[in-house]
């Protein structure tokens, strides 16, 4: 399939057409909502299943050193991204090195949704992937912040800014990792990999078969979610970060490209592995921020994530990176 | 029935701060505290409603904590130290209770 | 099968036998309930799940003139059903012209819930039905209210009562076209009739497969909810407004059979036409009317609906609305 | 530390007016206010609860506002001209606030 | 515009004996209440929060009840002696109303 | 297999597994949650699965005498157990008689969790059960709440302690014997009963199939909520206390495998019938008991059953019962 094909094609599926529903309709001021809990609960669900899915992947494959280079690369993006991002920011706008570093530190870190997004559409056009992305998407979620603290730190002072945080770091670091996510994801893929097949025949029905039906429902309430940040927050958001929105999630996904190319993934994985990289985070690390760089307004980072970037991921960028990944991916 | 004259603090602030708020109230050894939901709010940051939300950051809640007259200095100290970085606002008010050994 | 076989089938499936659980356990006073936030996630996916199968239905089938005459004929009977449910009250009863309205509102429009009811019991039957039967459902919502808040007006100034509202109607009116129901229903109608059958094949495991379990979780709710309203609102009815609960369904329905005998709707389709049209609102109706006619007691409105007409219709009206069909339906 | 007095108004109103009340306090220009959730209650109209309900009509919401005393009269007139026709009611008490200038 | 005093009351009650204050509450002839929900709190049995439990024992509920003064007297007298064995406090408070008929 | 690998299979099953992730995160202080609607959601399908499977295991047998046998024996060992533990509790502890009276009727009373637990542990080794068990469940529910209260009474009197109670014990008793998870148990039992394998056939999508994944779900929950209760509460518990928890289930285990042994009950079926008396309850008695002995304290009994019997159960005693189960059942 061409770029295009695949751009439509992904934009056409149920999935997409369940966001643009609950975008349109938050935009239009329906009171349409997924009730708070259950949406929480969906979250939770796809992490489950996409973690015991990876685990079982694992299980089957083994442990092999690509394994390690792909976290190490992975991780390593997370923690270079934030400086690109910042330096971006910070040359183009006019946002303060405290709200810029919040943002890079988005952008660094990972969008589970985004991840899973990704892995329907691989799925979609029969493309298995590395088992072991789902651990990538774990590991590459609190790198970030670390980069945009330290970043935040140097460029505050030189603005003369106060950033002595009451926060100590290691304790904020140990709740970061610690978060619902990284637990759920990393649990279920452990369980995964010791149950093995045999455990996911027995949960199949549950966490497999109606997967991609919820995933639709719960894109329905992103949609939603999405469409009444974007109502509230474009106006804060000038030309310029608006443009950052779209490009910066195209400039990580090249150089995710790049990284790529070395580890010898598979398409499948390869593609995944891009769309980490683009992807910004829009729950674990705005609630770090609102601790961390309380100064940082979540009127800005939280619309340019979740308002701008994810939109763009899943309709335009995720068969984008498909492109990209074809044409580096070992075959 | 016998009274006694206490203070009401009403504290509206952001989910993330909440446990930090917490224990400034534990420090001040308060004897106790309510956490309470909030759906939806209005303040200088604009409208907000939990179905605009996904996350915790925005997310408001409400902290109720009755309390002896001579702690609220040093508590409103602390509280309004915390509050200046923090999304939130306090509002304090005249109770009475009947065990006054309780507070 | 007889009406009376049919009666009992009904009855003795699980989901009518789930409702009576439910309302034998509120009668009881038993502390069992349905978490809110849950009972409103089920609401969502049986609206989603017909909306979605629906449309797949007509990506077969395309689009038919007929389909336009059974839209225009539901809307009509919609605006006229509350003229003469609100004749009726005001002849039978002396509640005020706006109490009366209220209530003719309510019957004017449709309950989702019955009427995903009917498509079991059509479906247990082996019975096909036309998929835009759903878009009908969310036609024939709105234009009720128009109806009844011209009657408020009128009786209300023969009355001499004040009903000069607060409230812009259009706002309303646009509210009310916007509210949850009807956008997860067209919405979800859209999107089936986009993606057909092969996107029908890829969430089938979510919408489809556990359809008729989840009703069932969700008639249990409704029995809960229905008897506590039974439980304190049943007081407050007279008995000429009791006996019209019952009484207005069945009059609604032999309307619509008429109507319906012209538009050569399949056997399935007709039951369905004819269980809109008998059906009753108590959802988006008595929250418009709380802002449009706030002087109308939701206490009589609410438990006249929900009370009497939705266990009525649920219990016995679906197969003698099935029987009425037989009468007139295309073969 | 040094307080100002202020004004808090509560009020509980039925689900299907609460945007109706918002924009009536915004039109009064207050500077803030925070929706919480209900469970139940009882009112001259008789006891409810969400487990009794389907749909917004009959749950009711809690509006807590706190805001300037000279604003309280305007406020109270417009809402409760609007109470008049809607179910709810409005209680006002006294607090005390550590930002005056947030309010 | 014309206010009324009443008077506030603020229950914080473990949920199980929901219903039986709101019995009390009833048979004192209160006008009306307000049941609220509660997610954490701490006092003296320690900090607790919905999310460390599974079914309503430690789970505590907030009842908002305005009344009338001469009311208060006997309320007090029965909520006290009930709060004597249950979980819960309660805290007093003026509040002004608008509606006194309401009350 | 031999008792180790039964338990050994059963602690490396997902069920149990996702219990310790559960109950790993809260220790750790992950901000991990299943949110409160979305478990008694869960909690409320999974009773009414099981109720319902085993309604229509009923329908295909028919009654039989020995159903009647069973829940009398069930129904004794509830009103006897508190009995034994109240003495056992007196002499090894330092408990008042309101504190170890109110632990004695969670020890008489059952968890329907690790019932459901026990027969997925069952059905793992393609054993077979008899379906009333789950009324046996219900049966055993309230009768240990009676004893507790005599118990309790008697002691308080010979203490000096004032338990005149402003409950009425038959206010009381009407409650528990209505509270939700009888209800939905018994109910969906008798739903099952009545619409049978056909039933069954229509809602096993949804009651059947993802069962074994939504067991998953909410043991994790469990985990969760068993380890905050742990960090909270276990500094409330004395040495002897702590060992009542691990001991009172074998012992009961022991009297249950006695006590089933003329039964004549089929291998999985004696299975459950112990491990319902080896269970304790931590959801109806302990609300009961905030009513009926408000002076008994939670921490202590809570604590006791969540968070030291309960992980128990799951993981050691399951297996133990299974053991215990074929030295006596018929085959
Ligand atoms: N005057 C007020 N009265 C009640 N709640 C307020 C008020 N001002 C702010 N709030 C609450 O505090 C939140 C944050 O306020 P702000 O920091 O002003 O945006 C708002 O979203 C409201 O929920
Ligand atoms: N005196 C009161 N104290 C607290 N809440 C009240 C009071 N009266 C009414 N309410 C609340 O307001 C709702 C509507 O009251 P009413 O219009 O009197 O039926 C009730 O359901 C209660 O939630
Ligand atoms: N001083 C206080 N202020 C506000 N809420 C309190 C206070 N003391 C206790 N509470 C609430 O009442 C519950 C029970 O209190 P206690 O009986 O002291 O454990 C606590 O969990 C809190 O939710
Ligand atoms: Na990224
Ligand atoms: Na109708
Ligand atoms: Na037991």
């Amino acid at each position: 399939m061409s770029p295009i094909d695949l751009a439509l094609a992904n934009i056409l599926s149920p999935m997409v057409l369940f966001f643009a529903l609950g975008l349109a309709a938050a935009l239009a001021r329906s009171d349409l909502t997924v009730p708070e809990q259950v949406a929480k609960f969906l979250a939770l669900y796809l992490m489950m299943s996409i973690g015991f899915k990876g685990g079982v992947e694992v299980a089957k494959t083994g442990l092999t050193a690509r394994m390690v280079w792909v976290m190490v690369a992975g991780g390593a993006l997370s923690l270079f991204i934030p400086v690109l991002a910042y330096g971006i920011l910070r040359r183009i706008s006019k946002l303060s090195a405290i709200d810029s570093a919040a943002i890079a530190a988005h952008y660094g870190s990972i969008s589970v949704v985004t991840f899973v997004a990704g892995t329907q559409a691989v799925a979609a056009l029969g493309l298995p992937y590395e088992g072991y992305m789902v651990a990538l998407a774990a590991v590459m979620e609190t790198p970030a912040i670390v980069s945009a603290l330290l970043l935040a730190h140097r460029g505050a002072v030189r603005d003369g800014a106060d950033v002595s945080s009451q926060e100590s770091t290691s304790a904020l670091m140990k709740e970061i990792a610690l978060n619902a996510s990284v637990v759920i994801l990393v649990g279920s893929f452990i369980i995964g990999w010791i149950t093995g097949p045999s455990g996911l025949a027995r949960i199949a029905p549950f966490i497999v078969d109606p997967f991609f039906g919820i995933l639709c429902l719960f894109l329905l309430d992103m949609g939603l979610v999405a469409g009444r940040g974007m109502r509230e927050g474009l106006k804060h958001l000038s030309w310029p970060v608006l443009a950052f929105g779209f490009v910066m999630p195209l400039i990580s996904a090249v150089i995710a490209t790049v990284v790529a190319w070395p580890l010898g993934l598979s398409l499948g994985g390869t593609a995944l592995f891009i769309t980490l990289a683009a992807s910004a985070s829009y729950i674990a690390v705005p609630a770090a921020m609102r601790l961390a760089l309380p100064e940082a307004r979540p009127s800005i980072y939280l619309t340019l994530s979740l308002g701008v970037t994810f939109p763009f991921n899943l309709t335009i960028g995720i068969p984008l990176y498909l492109a990209l990944a074809a044409l580096v991916a070992a075959r | 029935m016998q009274t006694h004259p206490k203070k009401r603090l009403e504290l509206i602030i952001e989910a993330p701060a909440l446990n930090r708020l917490l224990d400034i109230l534990d420090k001040q050894e308060v004897s106790g505290y309510t956490v309470m939901p909030v759906l939806a709010g209005r303040g200088r940051q604009g409208r907000w409603s939990r179905d605009g939300l996904v996350g915790m950051a925005g997310q408001m809640l409400m902290v109720v904590c009755v309390t002896s007259d001579h702690r609220v200095p040093a508590l409103l100290e602390a509280v309004s130290k915390f509050l200046a970085r923090q999304i939130g606002i306090v509002a304090i008010s005249d109770v009475e209770v009947i065990r006054t050994e309780h507070f």
